[in-house]
């Protein structure tokens, strides 16, 4: 069942799967967000895909909130019918940020999983070849795009 | 009487010779000499004079220098042409605003750069390829007739089988070469090689045997005669058009450069090559291609057969010969420009399914022509 | 990267970093003979860590390293960029800036779809005619960069609030001759790529990509389109003046290397409309709004800009703290989404080693893209 | 004695030498950033660098010039040194555009390198990218360079 417009995908959202999300937005037209609790996020993006068309994974970041103690991680997805982006988040603690890979779900995922993973430090359990993407293989100056990242060079 | 002895006396012998008769020797040669050195230049004069045809063929026409400088000329043409087909100059300022030092500078260059030999490679093997491969095309066409008696090596009326030996052992060094260069590209580079030839030495040999057959003698010298009425390439078309298409694939020019192909394996089997090492077996490949176009040319084109310009016939036979030679090489560097290049199983099939029944067919077809047996 | 293990009857192969196909990065392939068993692309040989250095830059010095993401088509990313720091900051853009905009974003297009035709023609051993050919109409184009901003490649020409410059007078008649030329060059193209049997030999039938596993594996631009599905962040979300132009969205059935080509073919074909109806109706008008230059921005604020470039649909995602910097950008590339089809496509259908390079290039990889 | 009686052999095999290698410079198929569209301008048809010679080669074996074109990333260092191992005896280094002479504009990047700390250079070419009459320059100053100091009897002075 493909709804028509961003508002009324969103409710129904979070009238069917209230306990699978914290919240759902719509920014803008054809744009909306879902933050997903960090246990439920592997049903919630089986839903997402299957009843809810969206089937073409287009990219997956995070973002470091050193403020606030967290790391958010985003996945960027799209349907291809109704052409609606929608913005999965997943919000993990700072200190010790795992989640569940989502390579099973959207098997594109695994490139951008693995650069948040060499990027940040989020463990993705179930990761098929969890290595280093962008940077040498035998890298160790830690996680470059954290906020403490002390590199050479880097003046914050 | 055993070993020992018969030593000792001859170093005896020896002694008493450098003792008694040395002396007297040296005397009357330096008393002789004012005599001696006129005579060895007149001797010297007769040699050259006496056999100057042989030397003339072994140096020029038929053999080094011509060989050399084909290489230099067609290396440079080809620069400036496919310079020409991409919109622009080529090598301009290395010889005085033509380029044509270009080649002598670049092979000058690799003479004197360090090669390298990989160090868990074969080394006889990588060693012996560049100097084999230069060899087998350049004695191949010591075979071509330049004129009916201008011919280098006389193989006694079999010089159609034995050029297509020689040939034919080509394939087989850059086969052990990719081995020992011990680098993956060059081994695949190798195996390239040995699908390609067995795959167009075939349809060549039947497509020779065909004209040897026409012309009823297998002497490179009788077919060229025997096209005095009409050239091979009508009565055999078929065969003239496979031979081309097999000349290409044997030279390893661009539809059929598929072991060198320079976007998939570097360089194929030449990749660890380098220095005077690159530099001759890039010398080898246009000597291959000299080769099969002057077989090609005399076998369908009617050799140094051609209307006379010159009062005298040996320079109008070189001309048209060299004159066809340049029309083959000008066709052949254009089709390089105009066609990408084939995959391996499209060269394969090519040669496997098309040309050789082709050339199976011209067969029985000249075989008709020649005797008309309804079979 | 740790090597996964090998099996025995398999060698595997590294295309280097040095190599006359691979660009800037690393290939390893499973060859069993002449077969592909297996693709491994080992990126990130050029990761400069741009996402790390926009943190340390202003929103305007920003412009200088995320234009040189992808060279080839500067315009496009350089959009991307700017159009989401004016979501960002809330700025206005005049309408003929979005049309100037519009016009050399085109312009970008065309520059980098020479770029690919120059390279997929150059892997299938084609080498003198058409590769050397894509030199000579690129430099119509760069000419016309050059006299509109300076510069030939980076021009830094987008800036929050419009663009540097109005058009020189006399541009616009440059642009349609330049237009004229390159409908007659393509033609020469056509001719010499599509009509050749032997290159449509080596490419018809080639790495084939049905039209769900296109979705599946999340590829983008003439990959996705030459699969047969129309999405084209020009249609679905217009930006700049693409609300007001009419083009059409190219698609192809196949989805094989000989489709993708065609793909690019008449989106040039479309840019070439478009550049022209920009030539005569655009619209006058102030070309930049008075933007401060070191703005600061309002904490908490996101802005995801979508732009279609030459690649594919580029995503650049900001995130500001109120500071005179970005707290995050998040770039989204296409060459890793498409990089990531490539290396399933061993597995899709059965690959050659000598069809490598022509698959490769069919998706018109750009390593820095896709390295960032 | 022996340096006067050599000297004239000397002064005309320097001479043809150091022609050969001037006008036949190979490069090596290899740009590491992002100016590699430049670069094919300049081997392209209105910038030709063919005519002076420069013809890029496809295996490292062959060629004895490293044109560094483009930003050198932490990973690409190594790459770059082990080409640079494995050519012939008489090569150079031509470094183009800002990126490998100072990391450019990614200056206070954790991934990028310079070139100095990887390879002996031996022509910098500026610009970002740099302009194709600059490379052509600089391939002209690499001509000047062996000219001077690439003959037989490069090692004595």
């Amino acid at each position: 069942m493909q709804a028509r417009s961003e508002e009324e995908l969103v409710e129904e959202l979070k009238r069917e799967h209230p306990e699978l999300l914290h919240d759902a937005i719509v920014h803008r037209s054809k744009r909306v967000s879902v933050i997903a609790k960090r246990e439920r996020v592997l049903e919630l993006a089986r839903i997402l895909r299957d009843q809810y068309g969206f089937t073409q994974p287009v990219s997956a970041g995070a973002v470091d909130y050193i403020k606030e103690g967290r790391m958010q991680m985003i996945y960027y997805l799209m349907n291809p019918e109704t052409r609606f982006m929608l913005m999965l988040r997943v919000d993990l603690p700072r200190d010790d940020p795992r989640m569940p890979s989502m390579t099973e779900i959207w098997e594109a995922m695994n490139f951008h999983e693995r650069e948040a993973w060499e990027m940040f430090g989020i463990n993705f359990e179930g990761h098929p070849n969890l290595t280093h993407l962008l940077l040498p293989p035998d890298w160790r100056g830690g996680y470059p795009l954290r906020k403490d990242f002390r590199g050479e060079g880097i003046t914050p | 009487m055993d070993v020992v002895t018969l030593i000792w006396l001859y170093i005896l012998g020896l002694v008493r010779w450098l003792l008694h008769e040395a002396p007297l020797q040296v005397i009357n040669f330096i008393r002789s000499l004012p005599t001696l050195i006129p005579e060895l230049l007149k001797w010297l004069w007769d040699f050259i004079w006496f056999n100057f045809k042989p030397l003339a063929q072994i140096i020029v026409i038929p053999g080094l220098a011509f060989i050399l400088l084909f290489a230099m000329i067609a290396v440079w043409f080809e620069r400036k042409f496919l310079a020409r087909a991409m919109l622009r100059i080529g090598p301009y300022y290395c010889g005085k605003r033509s380029g044509w030092l270009q080649v002598i500078a670049d092979f000058l260059k690799l003479f004197f750069k360090e090669f390298v030999i990989p160090d868990d490679a074969e080394k006889v093997l990588f060693l012996a390829a560049p100097v084999l491969l230069p060899t087998i095309p350049a004695l191949a066409i010591t075979l071509i007739p330049f004129d009916s008696n201008w011919v280098l090596f006389d193989a006694g009326g079999l010089s159609l089988p034995v050029f297509l030996a020689i040939a034919g052992l080509a394939p087989v060094i850059p086969i052990f070469t990719g081995w020992a260069a011990n680098n993956k590209y060059t081994i695949i580079g190798s195996f390239r090689t040995a699908y390609l030839y067995i795959s167009g030495e075939i349809p060549l040999v039947i497509c020779a045997a065909a004209t040897a057959l026409l012309a009823g003698s297998l002497d490179l010298v009788d077919i060229v005669e025997a096209q005095k009425p009409i050239w091979f390439a009508i009565p055999q078309f078929i065969g003239f058009l496979i031979f081309f298409v097999g000349l290409i694939l044997e030279a390893e020019r661009t539809p059929f450069d598929v072991p060198t192909a320079e976007t998939e394996l570097v360089m194929g089997w030449r990749t660890e090559f380098s220095g005077v090492l690159f530099g001759f077996t890039m010398m080898a490949e246009y000597l291959s291609f000299l080769g099969w176009t002057l077989l090609f040319i005399v076998l369908y084109l009617g050799g140094y057969l051609g209307p006379s310009l010159f009062g005298v016939p040996l320079y109008d036979h070189i001309f048209w010969m060299l004159l066809k030679l340049a029309v083959i090489v000008v066709i052949i560097v254009l089709i390089r420009t105009v066609y990408p290049r084939l995959r391996l199983d499209q060269t394969l099939r090519l040669g496997w399914n098309y040309l050789m029944p082709l050339s199976l067919l011209n067969l029985l077809m000249t075989i008709i022509l020649k005797w008309g047996l309804i079979i | 990267m740790t090597e996964p293990e090998i099996k025995p009857e398999v060698m595997r192969i590294s295309w280097g970093p040095q190599h006359p196909m691979s660009g800037q990065t690393r290939i390893l392939i499973d060859v069993d003979g002449e077969v592909v068993r297996r693709i491994i692309a080992d990126i990130g040989f050029t990761h400069r860590g741009i996402e790390k250095i926009l943190e340390n830059r202003t929103f305007i010095q920003g412009i200088v390293p995320i234009e040189r993401m992808v060279m080839a088509d500067t315009a496009n990313i350089a959009l991307g960029y700017v159009q989401a720091v004016e979501e960002a900051l809330g700025i206005e853009v005049p309408e003929r800036a979005k049309w100037i905009r519009s016009l050399i974003c085109e312009m970008g297009r065309i520059n980098s779809h020479l770029y690919a035709f120059g390279l997929q023609v150059e892997c299938t051993g084609y080498f003198p005619a058409v590769f050397l050919w894509t030199t000579v109409d690129r430099e119509v184009l760069l000419d016309l960069f050059e006299k509109l901003t300076g510069a030939r490649w980076s021009y830094s020409f987008f800036i929050p609030g419009g663009v540097r410059a109005d058009l020189p007078e006399g541009f616009r008649d440059e642009v349609r001759r330049a237009v004229e030329y390159l409908r007659r060059r393509f033609q020469d193209y056509w001719d010499a790529m599509v009509e050749n049997p032997l290159f449509e030999m080596r490419n018809r039938g080639v790495g084939v990509l049905s039209r769900e596993d296109a979705i599946r594996l999340g590829a983008t631009g003439p990959v996705l389109r030459g699969s047969g599905v129309d999405m084209d962040v020009r249609k679905d979300e217009p930006y700049a003046a693409y609300g007001d132009l009419d083009f059409k969205v190219i698609t192809e059935r196949e989805g094989d290397c000989f489709a993708r080509l065609k793909v690019r073919f008449h989106e040039i074909e479309q840019s070439l409309n478009i550049m022209e109806q920009i030539a005569d109706e655009i619209p006058g008008g102030p070309v930049r709004t008075k933007v401060p230059l070191f703005p600061r921005s309002k904490p908490g604020v996101e802005a995801l800009s979508r732009v279609e470039t030459a690649r594919g649909e580029l995503g650049v995602h900001i995130f500001t703290d109120g500071g005179l910097k970005p707290y995050r950008v998040k770039i989204n590339s296409p060459t890793l989404r498409n990089m990531y089809v490539f290396e399933r496509l061993a597995e899709l259908n059965r690959v050659l080693v000598a069809d490598l390079p022509v698959i490769l290039y069919s998706i018109d990889p750009w390593y820095l893209d896709c390295d960032r | 004695m022996a340096e006067r009686l050599t000297a004239p052999i000397y002064g005309v095999l320097d001479y043809l030498l150091t022609w050969a290698r001037k006008f036949s410079i190979w490069p090596v198929h290899f740009v590491t950033g992002c100016c590699s569209p430049e670069f094919m301008q300049v081997s392209g048809s209105r910038f030709d660098m063919e005519r002076l010679g420069v013809l890029p080669f496809a295996s490292v074996r062959q060629c004895d010039c490293l044109m560094v074109v483009g930003v050198i990333s932490r990973k690409m260092g190594e790459r770059v040194k082990y080409l640079y191992e494995q050519m012939g005896e008489p090569k150079f280094v031509v470094s183009v555009g800002a990126c490998p002479t100072g990391r450019g504009p990614f200056y206070d990047s954790y991934a990028t390198v310079a070139i100095d700390d990887l390879v002996p250079v031996d022509v910098y070419i500026p610009g970002c990218p740099p302009r194709p009459e600059a490379i052509i320059h600089g391939l002209m100053l690499l001509q000047e360079k062996i000219r001077r100091e690439c003959g037989f009897r490069a090692g004595k002075e």
